[in-house]
């Protein structure tokens, strides 16, 4: 059990346990994708029509604003009592501790808010047909996101104004995975095949994001704590 | 790499761009009036266009440039991140905001040229939407920077987000560009515009020399003073400042 | 360095096996600047850091793994229990060989047993910084370096705190300790930081 | 100088000097105004027609996000290190201070936000004859969200998850607000008539605000520090 | 009382002009809880305090404008640089006639006039303590309540801060200081916490 994966192991459980704690952190970020999804049929009017046309939009901007807010809690809380500190002063490569603690991230955050997703589909009348595409595609983007994220999101450690700073690095970053994730849905809505481009562009940004966002993080760590 | 290192000096860079900026100030006055000579009263009058067409010859450049720079914000942040180059640190660190007004000059330009063109400030073509989104990533970059007052430690951080951006912006480029072919086309685009005459292309080439050279000279003068700032504490400023107060 | 001051010049000491080094000096004189660089948390400037005679800079994690650092954070979650932070630091940071006494055990040693359950929130200060000290137990590492670990401690656990450096020095261990606090330990060496500091203004 | 007066005064010169410093701060909330709504055309598709219709919306919940974040840093850093713990032993009383903080961090996030929404607004294909609606709606409708927002993020100091926790509260709070300033901007882009009704709903919010939140924060920042 | 345990009870204490208290007493016993319970930080569950024979709920601000409260938080918002925290607290904490010394001299009085115009963010840890206990000079209140302050402060400052607390009794002051370290003030009384402790498990 020891070893590096032990380690990572024991990140990730350490991340599942200590979200549990908050226990209201694990909704958060669902939280608010439900409310921002509905504050849009406030805002904009109930005809069903319209709200159809924008639905695949507004889901997908729901789903990157809310994994964009949850990424303040990847590092801030370790970085301010020190765990961080200490994480860097541990034997393993610095980049598989991230890597395990991004992975747990996603799993809190990316991964219920993709499962919860149909139903507030449903209430923004998108078509049942392309409900498969867009569960599918959250759960190809979503893990995309927080990657990309956890750069900007351990950049700004210490660094005045950091929380909102985040936002304002990361959401230029993620047009491509906004654009293919809402289009990606939104021909599934209409003719429903093109949609399979899409999804594989999704997962091609995906494979690069993993192979490049531990490795980079780390380095942006050791830059926040030097 | 001995080479860069002797010439990497912030000291010796100081002194050297000391004796190029006037010359290169001057080469960019020179093109800039003669290219603006040329374009505003030399250059035929467009048949569809009128005379609004001539924001072309300050629109384009800028929309060129911008781009360009923040090829050589990332080199210059990678060179300094990689080799621990100060001097590239501060190149990268002041190429910034000549970059987002770059960006922000195509823009501004590029809306008052659709007005009349397409009767909107705005639309959301791929070109407009993509300069749009790399002028929040020089934003972004620039905030970082501002936001870390330890220099060291904000060159490497802004050169990681450099780094990153240089990997994705390509990526946001074709993503936008394919995105709108997706769509019916917008009702106008730039894509389809008359042959550009050779009484246009030169002042347009005049221009755009112009402006690299416009680059290169603020490159230079702001980067002394950089180095100035950064090194205020040593020996070499304070005889510099000394001898002149 | 910080920021643009250069703090010292012309610093050099080495440690024997064995041996305990109480760092002093005045606020404000980069005490904590040196040991962060010691551990490798920042680069310094100028000069080498060497262990074992290899560069730390060469070596990277095979150093890391030889220290243990406490500093002027605890380094402690809030939200687990006092058992919890200690288990998951031994899993995180131990190689095989190198565990060290398990986190019961541990919590015990630094008084701490009765808190083993409570969210680490709720410990008083000076609870949590003994919760921080308990993972050099539980790491045994070579190397401890320790900012100002007496801080927030009462009298008794001052004087165990010392007993513990003094042990981990009779089984060949390092130490180096910034402390304004006087402590009772037979053997270590002290080491005044101002001798090293350019003039400052 | 002295006096209740003069430490209402410092305490707003406090915090603009401190937003000012940390002078990306002073523009996040409005680049996260300004990246959302570019975010939308992004995800919904580029066609004027569909924009112009949504607009109004995608404006007002981009505002009222944009100030939903900005929160956090209303007494988050000042908890932190002790400073709010020395502002309860004032000699004043709380909820005077209170109102200065709101104050200064309304003139830095939500001003700015509606001083700059008609360019946004020209972007997102929105009627001329509607932009004069828009601004005003902001001018009333922001400030009423900054009182009511003081609220829960004095409520969710120090509490486990805070941040994201306070989107969770407030949000629900919004509604109305969102509503009548979304409204306003519809309807004089349509008509042009009604939204003098919505805006004298939005005055009437902004002075019940006023009258109950300073109040109410102060009494949570006593219960959050006890 | 803290979460559902009750520290202690039976507690009585009073204070004269110009006395000082050394409250002391194990890690965990509750030194924190009551200081912060003194200075109307927190509401006592049970008893009663009072000030100039008025209770403490009923005088409201009136109370807490005669206060100096200095706890394991420092206080400093790390953007401002030394002084103008300084300035600004005497303006947000002052009454006219209150006003104690001005920003400059306290802080020359604290040895930080090197350092008055720099950001707090970038001050030493015990750098920052001192710019905390400045602030005890620039309001001139007659209660002072100090959580552990001798925390990070080198030897000098040390007796440089009982000095300033010596003189702050001389002119009619009271003292309530929570410490574990010891320190020398002639007159100072020492108070056992741990005697009104309930039996802890
Ligand atoms: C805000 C509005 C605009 C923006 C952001 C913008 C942006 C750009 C950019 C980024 C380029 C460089 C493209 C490249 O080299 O790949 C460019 C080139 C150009 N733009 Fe614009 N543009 C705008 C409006 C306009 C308008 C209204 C016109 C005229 C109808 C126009 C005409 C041109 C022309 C002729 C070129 C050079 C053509 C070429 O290099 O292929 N632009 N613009
Ligand atoms: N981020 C920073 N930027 C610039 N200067 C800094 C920074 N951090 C600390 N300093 C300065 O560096 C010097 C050394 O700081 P350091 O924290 O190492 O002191 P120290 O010896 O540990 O003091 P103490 O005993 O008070 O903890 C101080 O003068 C401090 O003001
Ligand atoms: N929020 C809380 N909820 C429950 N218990 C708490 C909480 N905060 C502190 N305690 C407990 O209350 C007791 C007293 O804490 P307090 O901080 O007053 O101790 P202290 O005497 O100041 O100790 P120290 O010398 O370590 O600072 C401790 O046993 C602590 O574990
Ligand atoms: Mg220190
Ligand atoms: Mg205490």
């Amino acid at each position: 059990m020891a070893g590096l994966l032990g380690a990572m192991r024991a990140v990730f459980v350490r991340e599942l346990l200590v979200f549990w704690r908050r226990s209201t952190e694990v909704m958060t970020a669902l939280v608010f994708f439900v409310i921002v999804t509905t504050l849009f049929p406030l805002a904009i009017g109930p005809e069903r029509r319209e709200l159809m046309l924008v639905a695949p939009g507004v889901l997908w901007v729901a789903a990157l604003l809310a994994t964009t807010l949850s990424l303040n809690h990847l590092f801030a809380s370790d970085y301010q009592d020190g765990s961080l500190e200490q994480m860097l002063m541990s034997p393993y490569p610095l980049s598989a501790m991230v890597f395990s603690k991004i992975a747990a991230h996603w799993v809190l955050t990316g991964l219920p808010l993709a499962l919860l997703s149909p139903l507030l589909a449903i209430q923004l009348a998108l078509p049942m047909k392309a409900i498969g595409t867009l569960v599918g595609s959250l759960l190809l983007g979503t893990p995309t996101l927080t990657l990309i994220g956890a750069v900007p999101a351990a950049l700004t450690l210490g660094v005045r104004g950091g929380g909102v700073l985040v936002s304002l690095l990361v959401l230029p970053l993620y047009t491509p995975v906004l654009i293919f994730g809402a289009e990606a849905v939104a021909a599934s809505a209409g003719q429903g095949f093109a949609s399979v481009a899409h999804l594989s562009l999704l997962g091609a940004f995906l494979a690069l994001a993993l192979s490049f966002a531990p490795w980079a993080s780390s380095a942006a760590l050791r830059v926040s704590l030097d | 790499m001995k080479l860069v290192h002797k010439y990497g000096a912030p000291k010796r860079f100081y002194e050297l761009a000391g004796t190029v900026v006037p010359w290169l100030a001057a080469l960019t006055t020179v093109l800039m009036v003669v290219g603006l000579y040329l374009g505003l009263f030399w250059a035929p009058r467009d048949y569809q266009q009128g005379n609004a067409y001539r924001i072309m010859f300050v629109h384009v450049p800028n929309a060129w440039m911008s781009m360009m720079a923040y090829v050589a914000m990332a080199v210059f942040a990678a060179a300094g991140y990689i080799w621990n180059m100060r001097l590239a640190d501060i190149l990268a660190k002041v190429t910034a905001p000549l970059g987002a007004s770059f960006t922000l000059t195509a823009l501004v330009t590029g809306s008052l040229w659709g007005k009349p063109m397409w009767g909107t400030y705005w639309v959301w073509d791929a070109r407009l939407t993509s300069e749009l989104i790399l002028f929040f990533l020089y934003v972004g970059y620039m905030a970082l920077q501002a936001s870390i007052d330890d220099a060291r430690r904000a060159a490497h951080a802004s050169a990681i987000l450099a780094i990153v951006g240089a990997v994705n912006v390509p990526i946001i480029h074709y993503s936008v560009y394919w995105w709108h072919t997706l769509h019916q086309p917008a009702s106008l685009t730039l894509t389809n515009q008359p042959k550009i005459y050779i009484t246009m292309l030169i002042p347009l080439i005049m221009m755009s020399l112009a402006f690299t050279f416009f680059y290169l000279t603020m490159l230079c003068v702001r980067a002394r003073s950089e180095i100035l700032w950064r090194e205020r504490n040593t020996d070499w400023v304070r005889k510099l400042v000394g001898s002149r107060t | 360095m910080r920021g643009d001051r250069t703090l010292f010049a012309g610093l050099s000491l080495d440690l024997a096996p064995g041996e305990a080094l109480h760092v002093r000096g005045p606020n404000g004189l980069g005490k904590t600047t040196l040991l962060r660089a010691l551990c490798g948390l920042s680069r310094p400037m100028r000069g080498e850091i060497r262990w074992r005679g290899q560069k730390v800079s060469d070596l990277g994690e095979e150093f890391t793994a030889e220290v243990a650092y406490v500093g002027h954070l605890n380094g402690i979650q809030g939200d687990l229990t006092a058992s919890e932070n200690l288990r998951l630091t031994s899993q995180i940071f131990t190689r095989r060989k190198q565990q060290g006494v398990s986190a019961g055990e541990a919590l015990e040693r630094v008084g701490l047993r009765a808190q083993a359950d409570r969210p680490a929130r709720h410990l008083s200060q000076g609870q949590k910084r003994r919760l921080a000290l308990a993972r050099l137990l539980v790491l045994r590492r070579p190397l401890w370096v320790l900012d100002e670990p007496f801080t927030a401690l009462d009298m008794a656990s001052v004087a165990s705190l010392s007993c513990l450096i003094g042990e981990h020095m009779a089984t060949g261990g390092l130490a180096l300790i910034v402390s304004h606090q006087a402590f009772d330990l037979p053997g270590i060496r002290d080491f005044e930081l101002a001798h090293y500091c350019k003039a400052r203004k």
